[in-house]
């Protein structure tokens, strides 16, 4: 795309205007609690900032915070680590071979429009309340959009790139390993993205309807205690993690598909 | 119809100059082709002509007056294809005439005007996406023409056709022009379309672009490319460009 | 050509019929999983018909609890996308709104909806209040990004045209701005659809009285399998054919055959 | 300069009554009617035929990317059913592997076919400077400007051996002063590593240029219509009066004369 009309803007600006909606948030936040009434209903931003420091000594229920963040890490990644080894070879197959495509395809598009939340009481009940109902929750929440992506990445490979494979002699199992992973690789990583933000979504909604600790489990205690300062200081620390994580993948998915990445 | 006046003209990205103290002048319903190595800022001068870039310093003078966009109607035709692929052929041609406001027995008197011009009456209720590379560059030029532009910029718009297609819309846009007497103001980098178009050639030089050489075209029209006089006014431009 | 596609319908309907069937052989034929916790289609289309009259144990018909359901889901979502599309194309469009506006919601999206529950409960009670405003925010933020995005993905070459024929920046955002970025805000209006439902589904489960996810988690606790696959089901028909609207509506709204 | 008519059987190309037609719905679309042509050794021949006239589906036959309806091709005495490495292609969008380096890409070929590491470096590293690309090996086809592209192109196909070189219209997208560079580019190529070469185009400017003989196609269905020796010394200089005539001479013949 042709560069803006206008200049784009500096890096510096955007920080610039990024710090002052950000001391200007946190200043109608403090003003707000302190001269309204809300303060009965809202802590003050020190209140939570002091609760989170705090919560890295302190505990919270049994543990201190970072072990209820591990704790529901663990949750995530087992169940992620699960929708990957399944969904991206399935998403695969279904892309790749027309029967393949023919016996999967109907019957994930039969539980597809099931949200990936509305398995938990089914799996409370298979599989009881302990960590492998959680870890089913999370897989079955992340693995719809790890199929459908990678079944769009090997199903639109370009023709012209297999044809030229073709022409240099490649075999039908070299085009596959050399041609059609490869050029899947990016729209599998989207896949990845989508299905690692709805992991950590289905574990803090796991964790709130039954744990003993976790992300989920502290909002859900702060609730039931009216203590808005460990929701709010909850949910900070479950929006920081889940930036982390995606920023995370961000950096993996740099590293492997450097080549699709424009810039001089 | 209008005079065009530059002078002096000069442009930078960050500390890269681009264009380098330019001046000139095109007559009224002059038909000038500006040709030049790759990447000499060709671009960038027709975007500052028309003040979609601004200008480090210089004037630039449509019938003595500064450019202004809402007084002074001019159509640009750039060379990726920018018909909007979410209007019909009709309404890509009404866009510009739209905008400028004119009344609506004008508008439609005008769309079946240019659409005959550039012969695609038969396609105006189809959309971009059903039509072939060149019938999308003709609605681009029917855009152009139906708001009776005073100046008309074209920045290499056939450089992706064919080569039979080329020589095609090339005699149309000279069929046009000497009817509606536009000024026309034609970037290429092809050295035979701007000699065989031309009445005026403006040779640039690399970046920091500056005018190398501008002269008439004295050629009569219609021409023909094999002939001595063609040949050797397609030398002399090359020599002067020497970009190989 | 054509028999090659038919060989393929062929396919897809026997491994449904397999799936279908395999489902029935292990629960009620061979009786590998006892009826209470894994029932067989069988009983779970006669739950169906029975939901469909009878109230316990959620204490509604299935239709009483799709309408709360829709209700909640539909208001919320609507709020969602009206707010969420406009700031969108605002923040896309202008950069002084993009300045000011982006920092704030980048601080607020990485907070997945589920997590806004228990605050908005504590906040507005397990009315409907608090599951509208849950979905909300689950709805306006996919509408933000991908009116964002389609606003910035406009071709600077249609906007340099529009400019030279003299539209100032805010016609220019009208006539070529937002009918580029259709198919993009489209896509956004599904993944809000698709958000809302489930933060729906979620919001009920943890605090309601009535509505499909409320009718799963009560038959979880009184151990009914059949009821929630029921409840299940009707959540993933019913999304399925709002989404199904969602692409009947585009088709006609994004001209010129560039749905996404 | 007349079209000769009869063709020599032992030629390393051989064309004999090629047609092609395509069926979709009920109506069949005829391509190619009678295609007849033969192709020396080491000869470059170039085809040029107006804008859409079936010339990819020529080259996609001749690859063995597609099967001709009618009619046999047979190169180096062997008839052509599939893609076999002995005929290299050079498409006109460049077709490089997006995901692999210049060096990749160059090396494809060999890898496919199991050649030793070393040897198949070298042949990389010999090519590569052959297309003047050394000091890119380790760069990204998308960084690559387009001209560059299509050197990586041409690498690509000669790296793997081939005895016939096909390439389908590769300067079609290039703008016109990168066009006469990789003309050059191509000339000087071929005369330091000879190949046959069968080159499609439709600039009557580039056939003069580089073929010894040039093979002019009709429009849709398409026939051969003539052929042109072209025997001026090479390099040639594509300003000479001489050079001249000979295009405007074979532009007469081409519908699209002006």
């Amino acid at each position: 795309m042709r560069k803006k009309i206008r200049f784009q803007n500096t890096k510096a600006e955007t920080a610039v205007y990024f710090c002052a909606s950000l001391t200007g948030l946190l200043l109608i936040w403090y003003l707000a609690v302190r001269y309204t009434n809300l303060n009965k209903v809202m802590p003050s931003p020190f209140e939570v900032f002091a609760f989170v420091g705090s919560s890295f000594v302190k505990n919270i229920g049994s543990r201190i915070l970072p072990f209820h963040i591990l704790a529901s890490l663990k949750r995530v990644f087992v169940g992620y680590f699960l929708a990957c080894i399944i969904g991206i070879p399935l998403g695969i197959i279904m892309g790749c071979s027309r029967t393949g495509k023919a016996v999967i395809k109907p019957i994930f598009e039969l539980l597809r429009p099931i949200p990936g939340l509305a398995w938990i009481p089914l799996a409370i009940l298979w599989f009881g309340i302990g960590e492998s109902s959680k870890y089913f929750i999370i897989c079955v929440s992340a693995i719809v959009s790890i199929i459908l992506n990678s079944y769009s990445g090997a199903s639109q490979v370009d023709p012209i790139l297999t044809g030229a494979a073709k022409m240099l002699g490649a075999r039908p199992i070299q085009i596959f390993f050399y041609i059609t992973l490869p050029s899947s690789v990016p729209q599998i990583f989207a896949g990845l993205q989508v299905g690692l933000s709805s992991s950590w979504m289905a574990v803090i909604a796991a964790e709130m309807i039954r744990a003993s600790e976790g992300a989920g489990w502290i909002i859900t205690t702060g609730m039931e205690s009216g203590n808005t300062v460990q929701i709010l200081s909850g949910m900070i620390s479950i929006g920081l993690v889940g930036l982390l994580l995606a920023s995370l993948l961000r950096l993996m998915e740099r590293g492997l598909c450097a080549w699709n990445i424009q810039g001089k | 119809m209008s005079k065009v006046e530059v002078n002096h003209l000069t442009k930078s990205f960050g500390k890269l100059k681009v264009l380098d103290d330019i001046s000139f002048q095109v007559e009224d319903g002059d038909f000038l082709c500006i040709v030049g190595p790759t990447g000499c800022g060709k671009t960038t001068f027709l975007n500052s002509l028309v003040k979609l870039y601004d200008v480090d310093c210089g004037e630039i003078l449509i019938n003595g007056e500064a450019v202004d966009l809402n007084k002074h109607s001019i159509a640009y035709i750039m060379q990726e294809y920018s018909t909007m692929s979410w209007l019909t052929v009709r309404e890509n041609v009404q866009f510009g005439m739209k905008i400028r406001k004119f009344s609506k027995k004008k508008i439609k008197e005008k769309t079946q005007e240019v659409l005959r011009m550039v012969g695609m009456e038969k396609f105006a209720d189809y959309y971009p996406g059903q039509l072939s590379a060149s019938m999308l560059q003709r609605v681009s030029i029917a855009r152009a023409f139906a708001v009776e532009p005073d100046l008309l910029l074209m920045d290499e718009p056939y450089g992706q056709l064919d080569l039979e297609l080329r020589f095609k819309l090339e005699d149309e846009l000279i069929r046009i022009w000497q009817e509606t007497k536009t000024t026309i103001i034609f970037i290429t980098h092809n050295i035979e379309e701007a000699v065989y178009m031309s009445r005026r050639i403006m040779v640039l030089t690399n970046k920091p672009t500056k005018v190398k050489e501008d002269f008439e075209n004295p050629l009569p029209l219609p021409r023909n490319v094999t002939e001595e006089s063609f040949v050797e006014m397609r030398n002399r431009v090359t020599n002067l460009i020497k970009w190989w | 050509m054509k028999e090659k596609k038919l060989k393929y319908t062929l396919i897809s309907v026997a491994s449904i019929a397999a799936f279908l069937s395999v489902w029935y052989l292990v629960t009620d034929v061979f009786h590998i999983f006892p009826s209470s916790t894994f029932p067989s289609p069988v009983k779970v289309a006669q739950a169906f018909i029975r939901k469909l009259t009878v109230k316990t144990p959620d204490g509604g018909t299935l239709a009483t609890h799709l309408a709360a359901s829709l209700k909640v889901a539909l208001y919320g979502y609507l709020l969602g996308i009206g707010i969420g599309v406009p700031l969108g194309i605002l923040m896309g469009w202008f950069r002084k709104v993009d300045l000011i506006v982006k920092p704030i919601f980048d601080l607020v999206r990485p907070i997945p909806p589920v997590g806004w529950i228990p605050l908005m409960i504590l906040w507005l009670g397990i009315g409907m209040r608090a599951k509208a405003t849950v979905i909300f925010v689950s709805a306006v933020t996919p509408s933000i990004i991908n009116a964002y995005t389609g606003i910035k993905q406009t071709n600077s070459v249609h906007i340099w045209v529009a400019r030279t024929f003299g539209a100032k920046s805010l016609e220019t955002l009208i006539k070529v701005g937002i009918p580029s970025a259709l198919p993009m805000i489209f896509a956004g209006l599904k993944v809000s659809l698709g958000a809302s439902w489930m933060a729906l589904v979620a919001a009920e489960m943890l605090a309601s009285t009535e509505g499909l996810g409320y009718m799963i988690q009560m038959n979880r606790m009184v151990g009914k399998a059949d009821n929630i696959m029921v409840g299940m089901i009707t959540i993933g028909l019913v999304g399925a054919m709002l989404t199904w609207i969602l692409e009947k509506l585009e088709n006609k709204l994004v001209k010129g055959g560039r749905t996404k | 300069m007349e079209h000769s008519g009869k063709i020599k059987k032992d030629a390393m190309i051989l064309c004999d009554h090629v047609s092609k037609s395509f069926v979709n719905g009920n109506e069949t679309a005829e391509v190619l009617k009678d295609i007849t042509l033969s192709v020396e050794e080491n000869e470059f021949v170039v085809i040029l035929g107006p804008g859409q006239c079936g010339k990819t589906t020529l080259v996609n036959i001749l690859a063995g990317l597609e099967r001709a309806s009618g009619g046999e091709v047979t190169v180096n005495g062997k008839k052509v059913t599939d893609p076999e490495p002995e005929r290299g292609v050079v498409y006109q969008k460049t077709a490089l592997f997006p995901w692999l380096t210049v060096e990749g890409n160059v090396g494809f070929g060999p890898k496919m076919a199991g050649v030793p590491k070393k040897e198949r470096k070298e042949r990389t590293k010999h090519y590569i400077e052959l297309v003047g690309l050394s000091g890119f090996e380790k760069s990204y086809p998308i960084k690559l400007s387009g001209g560059m592209r299509q050197r990586v192109g041409i690498a690509r196909a000669y790296c793997n051996n081939p005895s016939v070189l096909l390439m389908d219209e590769p300067f079609g997208h290039l703008d016109a002063q990168t066009r006469y560079l990789m003309q050059e580019e191509v000339e000087r190529i071929w005369s330091q590593d000879k190949r046959t070469v069968i080159f499609v185009t439709n600039n009557i400017e580039e056939a003069v240029y580089l073929a010894d003989r040039i093979v002019l196609l009709s429009n849709c269905p398409t026939t051969v219509r003539n052929e042109f020796k072209i025997d001026l010394q090479r390099p040639r200089d594509n300003m000479s009066s001489e050079f001249l005539r000979l295009r405007e001479e074979i532009g007469r013949h081409v519908e699209m004369t002006r």
